[in-house]
């Protein structure tokens, strides 16, 4: 097998894996949609193993985000809680490589379990989330700020955070 | 010895407890920046040193934090491009493509033919501006400010304002060019362009043999042979791409391997692999890509295709574009490596803006190896490895 | 018991020893001059380069323009320059650093604030972490705008740190430097479009009113068919 | 005023002072000839606007150093610091007492001015090792200590190299060196060649103790940013810089008063070939410092300890057979 089938060949495991032992919905062999398929947070770390087993090598990024409380347009209408959600993308190596990507929903005060034991790369940009949105990563190793000051409040990157919130004596 | 025995070991533990390994607290710690001539900007690595070797390595990102993300957020589609310019100051033009490449996917633009071409032609051109800015740097980190490698770096600028003066040709702009949008490209080829391009990229690749013979000499060898060895394995896992991936023998590049722009109609594209992970590989592999780079440019410039430069009607407002709520993610090949962006779009009301922008920076992984690598190495090498890397702080902070 | 310091005539015994000798402030104003002239003319960079500004920098020392040749070179160490020139956004979490590298440098020392950014913050000014300009922390006695200036511009932010040192050094006015404010017009980049509390009616107002000034945009049918845009070439 | 001249002492004084000045002035344009000679190489101008040809660069640094605020950290050894500065020049001038420029051009004419000469240069490791240490700062620590595994190792090919002159001329006198080569030719090619790899080696060894790339590991820019005196401000600082550049002019000098028959030439008068021969080797640093990058520390010490050091041991014999066997000929 050339490279590139043997990629191909990895796409279409991923498929198959997402649907028979992870639960997402659809045909085994059907194209993903396109804004990625939403996993299970028990999950996580699984996916992430059975992954790099099957070839994914590369740890390409993880991105969190913030969801603040939407009130409902009708006063009688349920408020939807406010949330996060953490996307992670691999890839795979050589010609015709392929990423996939998942994400995980997390409501307020869960954390994710990190994927620092399964690739190293993990370790600083789930430092970067932790610092900027504020997700707290299980079990990860070193779980400091890493571009915001050891002493600083708050997580920019929220969506109620005001993005010119002063802070004394700079500005 | 013991120490430095301990530090030699294959993949050194970034996590080390320092408190149990040196409980007499004998071990000098040195701050290597923030300011430092050598740290390519603002980068701080906490260096615990036994003698001259060192045993453990915190580096210290951040000091950079220009919250681009959240700037993203609040800006339309349309008003990304000038501020994504300043992420990646070596290479504006190939941060300019990624989000570009991002929003277009987002938003269903169809980008012409002729503007997807000049898009490959001003990435291949900015990757040999961004690599002679890193020969130079790197050569000025192994021989000193006031030594031979200024003169390396001297010679290296030289050719790089050639190649600004290029781009301000065609932008009006020598650094931050804003000429990408959403859809293609704002400025058109002027005339008796490719002319020049021919002209500065032929003197370019003249001189480059020139400095490899510069560079050539036992010194050099012995200051990058060995020093700073990153395996294929260690590569892969913390997820290095570009140069530093394909330098450990790892035969992996986004051009050829999920092509992007035109590059699947360039067939006999070369991707240079070293197999030994160390700075003299990473020097190697960066020498091939400038000439492959020179090459390509060359080839390109010549069959731009006729047509409009912008698909979509022109960008008359700032609100524009009005996405609906997805995600996307472009990975493209810059010169330091895979540039993501993952974009969350939010559609209904918050449809003219992103919803949520992450970047994904090459350099960022590039500089996670230097806990890996730095022990056991002494703090000259330590300043070898750091330039080896090429990091770009603009771009690892945000 | 308050003293009038303003009437106490001025008493050190060197300026004695300076009046009663003939042609001997004549030689001290001359030595004056000279050092002056040194100060001016070997003034060392300390480049606090944070960010794009600095690869700028690099390219003023490179030979297109090359410092050298007004005697400017660069140090690493702040104990031996006299002039900062601080090229890049500055966070919070480098404030300090730079202050403290500020507070290093021996007297007398200069600062240039090198690009918009070092200047007010430019686009980052709003932002969390970014300081609104350096002048926050430290003194500044040259702006040079652009972004990033060219390194023409920072070879003429030199010469003028040299106008401004000869003028202060012989105890004539000189003009004050002032921060040049980025304009109105395109000012408003972050405020205007999203910011909390204003009214988006407004701003859709005035994006009608400026559109209405164009006429011929107005005119213009929908574009069925992408066209190339070549108003922005020349 | 013939007579008057050969009183040692007042001998020695004027031409102490002479030597001073002159040494100091010609220090002061080496640095501008260096900053035109390294702007020549990287196309680009070097100073050119301050006096003609930027030629009043080296008086407008001066000027300016010389006003500098004078500081010294908190945590300094005060006395130490403040020392340093000045034992260096003065280790470094203290050379010039014993270079020959001409038969009477000479501060002192010392019987044993080879030894004068290796232990001065000698000790120009301690001032360095004194500022570092006393700046209390590890940029400079380190620096020092670099500096001392440097200077140290390197003194003994020093020594072992400028033993072949001594066997080869049989005096420890340099005025006597070069008379000894004017009569029976330059050391450089005096038979059995050991001077020429003698000369290499010393030249070497000679830059390494000035610190000058591809041996200025102490004061590695890119790594300690300034090394030794990274603490230095105003003119203690411009006395390092100055001593530097005196040992680097002072080392060609002797490089060419030893090895190349000092005022030794045809039809012009000795000064002339003198200063000609010492500025072509200068010029030849120059070259080398700007076109080359630097070793690791521990690279340089296996250069020493395992090329320059065996080799020149292995020179002495060599030479020393050789001159007796010449000498039981009736040649040499």
């Amino acid at each position: 097998m050339t490279p590139a089938e043997e990629n191909a060949a990895r796409e279409q495991a991923f498929r198959r894996l997402l649907r028979e032992r992870f639960g997402v919905e659809g045909e085994a062999d059907a194209p993903l949609p396109d804004d990625g398929v939403v996993v299970d947070r028990a999950h996580h770390v699984d996916l992430a193993k059975a992954l790099h087993k099957a070839g994914w090598q590369l740890y390409v990024t993880c991105a969190a985000t913030h969801f603040p409380a939407v009130p409902g347009k009708k006063p009688t209408d349920a408020t939807t809680p406010e949330c996060f959600e953490v996307a992670t993308v691999l890839r795979t190596v050589g010609p015709g490589s392929h990423t996939a990507r998942w994400r995980v929903k997390l409501a307020v005060g869960e954390s994710l379990p990190t994927l620092v034991p399964v690739f190293v790369g993990a370790d600083w940009q789930e430092r970067e989330q932790f610092d900027l949105v504020g997700v707290h990563f299980e079990g990860h190793p070193d779980l400091r700020r890493l571009m915001m000051p050891e002493d600083w409040e708050g997580h920019p990157l929220r969506r109620d955070y005001a993005i010119d919130t002063p802070h004394a004596p700079w500005r | 010895m013991t120490a430095i025995a301990r530090a030699r070991a294959p993949r050194p533990d970034p996590f080390l407890d320092i408190d149990s390994y040196d409980p007499e607290a004998d071990l000098m710690v040195m701050n290597l920046g923030p300011q430092h001539p050598s740290t390519h900007g603002v980068f701080r690595v906490l260096l615990y040193l036994d003698g001259e070797i060192i045993i453990k390595a915190v580096p210290y990102p951040g000091y950079l934090h220009r919250g681009v993300e959240k700037l993203c957020e609040k800006l339309t589609y349309a008003q990304i491009t000038p501020i994504v310019d300043k992420n990646d100051y070596v290479a504006p033009m190939l941060n300019e493509q990624a989000v570009n490449m991002a929003f277009e996917k987002m938003l269903g633009v169809e980008v012409p033919p002729r503007a997807l071409h000049m898009r490959t032609l001003l990435a291949e051109i900015q990757r040999v501006a961004s690599h002679l800015l890193w020969l130079g740097t790197f050569a000025m980190d192994l021989g000193g400010a006031l030594g031979g490698g200024t003169s390396v770096f001297m010679y290296c600028f030289r050719e790089r304002e050639a190649i600004l003066d290029l781009f301000e040709k065609l932008t009006g702009c020598r650094f931050h060019y804003n000429t990408h949008t959403v859809g293609g490209q704002r400025h058109d080829i002027p005339a008796g362009w490719a002319a020049e391009v021919h002209r500065v990229l032929g003197a370019i690749s003249d001189r480059i043999d020139e400095y490899e013979a510069m560079l050539s000499h036992p010194i050099f060898l012995k200051r990058t042979k060995g020093v700073g060895v990153i395996d294929a394995q260690l590569a892969l896992e913390l997820g290095l791409t570009g140069p530093l991936l394909r330098a450990s023998g790892v035969d992996h590049d986004l051009r050829r391997d999920a092509p992007y722009h035109i590059y699947d109609q360039i067939k006999d594209l070369k991707v240079a692999v070293e197999s030994d992970g160390d700075c003299l590989a990473r020097y190697k592999v960066r020498v091939v890509e400038l000439r492959e780079s020179i090459r390509i440019s060359r080839l390109l410039v010549d069959n731009v295709p006729e047509g409009p430069i912008c698909g979509g009607r022109p960008i008359k407002q700032p609100g524009q574009f009005k996405a609906k709520a997805g995600q996307v993610y472009v990975g493209i090949e810059t010169p330091r490596g895979e540039l993501g962006t993952y974009l969350i779009a939010g559609g209904g009301k918050m449809g003219d803006t992103p919803y949520r922008l992450k970047i994904r920076p090459p350099s960022l992984h590039a500089l996670a190896v230097v806990p890996y690598v730095f022990p056991g190495h002494s703090v000259s090498d330590a300043v070898a490895i750091l330039g080896s890397l090429d990091p770009i702080m603009g771009e690892v902070d945000r | 018991m308050a003293v009038n310091e303003s009437e106490r005539s001025f008493q050190h015994p060197l300026y004695e020893v300076l009046e009663r000798f003939p042609g001997l402030d004549l030689a001290t104003t001359q030595v004056d001059k000279l050092l002056t002239w040194g100060a001016n003319n070997s003034q060392w960079i300390f480049p606090m380069a944070t960010s794009c500004c600095g690869i700028e920098f690099m390219a003023a020392a490179a030979s297109l323009v090359d410092l050298d040749r007004m005697g400017s070179i660069t140090r690493g160490t702040p104990r031996q320059s006299d002039v900062m020139v601080v090229a890049g956004t500055i966070t919070v979490k480098m404030a300090p650093r730079v202050k403290r590298l500020w507070d290093q440098m021996p007297e007398p020392k200069w600062c240039i604030a090198m690009g918009s950014c070092a200047i007010s913050g430019d686009f980052y000014r709003d932002i969390y972490s970014v300081i609104p300009g350096i002048d926050v922390a430290i003194p500044v006695d040259v702006y040079i705008p652009g972004c990033p200036p060219n390194p023409e511009q920072l070879m003429a932010g030199m010469l003028r740190l040299q106008e401004k040192v000869n003028l202060k050094r012989a105890g004539l006015w000189s003009p004050p430097e002032t921060r040049p404010e980025t304009p109105k017009t395109i000012e408003p980049a972050i405020k205007r479009l999203l910011h909390q509390g204003r009214d988006r009616r407004i701003d859709a107002a005035q994006i009608d009113q400026a559109l209405s000034l164009e006429l011929p945009v107005v005119d213009l049918p929908p574009l069925p068919e992408p066209a190339p845009e070549k108003g922005e070439d020349e | 005023m013939s007579e008057l001249m050969l009183n040692p002492w007042i001998r020695a004084l004027f031409w102490g002072l002479v030597m001073i000045t002159g040494v100091m002035t010609v220090t002061a344009w080496s640095t501008w000839f260096e900053r035109k000679f390294a702007g020549r190489m990287q196309s680009r101008m070097g100073p050119t606007l301050v006096g003609p040809l930027g030629l009043l660069q080296p008086i407008a640094d001066a000027c300016k150093l010389l006003q500098k605020e004078d500081l010294v950290p908190d945590s300094a050894d005060r006395a130490l610091f403040n020392l340093a500065p000045v034992l260096t020049v003065g280790f470094a001038m203290g050379v010039a007492a014993v270079v020959p420029f001409t038969p009477t051009m000479l501060a002192a004419d010392l019987d044993v001015g080879v030894l004068w000469l290796l232990a001065l240069s000698g000790l120009m490791v301690f001032p360095t090792w004194m500022g570092s240490w006393a700046s209390n700062n590890k940029y400079s620590l380190i620096a020092a200590m670099r500096a001392v595994a440097q200077g140290i190792s390197y003194e003994v090919p020093m020594v072992l190299a400028i033993m072949v002159p001594v066997i080869m001329t049989g005096t420890l006198s340099l005025s006597d060196m070069v008379a000894d080569q004017q009569k029976n030719g330059w050391l450089i090619y005096r038979l059995p060649l050991t001077g020429l790899i003698a000369f290499v080696i010393f030249f070497l060894a000679s830059l390494a103790e000035a610190n000058r790339i591809p041996f200025d590991i102490p004061e590695a820019e890119s790594e300690l940013v300034a090394g030794p005196t990274t603490e230095y401000t105003g003119m203690k600082f411009g006395l390092f810089y100055m001593a530097e550049y005196i040992h680097t002019l002072l080392s060609s000098a002797i490089c060419a008063a030893v090895f190349f028959g000092g005022w030794d030439g045809p039809i012009a008068p000795g000064l002339h070939w003198m200063l000609l021969k010492s500025v072509i080797l200068f010029v030849f640093l120059t070259w080398v410092r700007w076109s080359f990058l630097r070793l690791r520390s521990d690279q340089l010490m296996n250069l020493c300890w395992k090329y320059a050091v065996p080799a020149t041991l292995a020179l002495i014999p060599v030479t020393a057979f050789y001159t007796v066997y010449a000498a039981g000929k009736g040649g040499v």
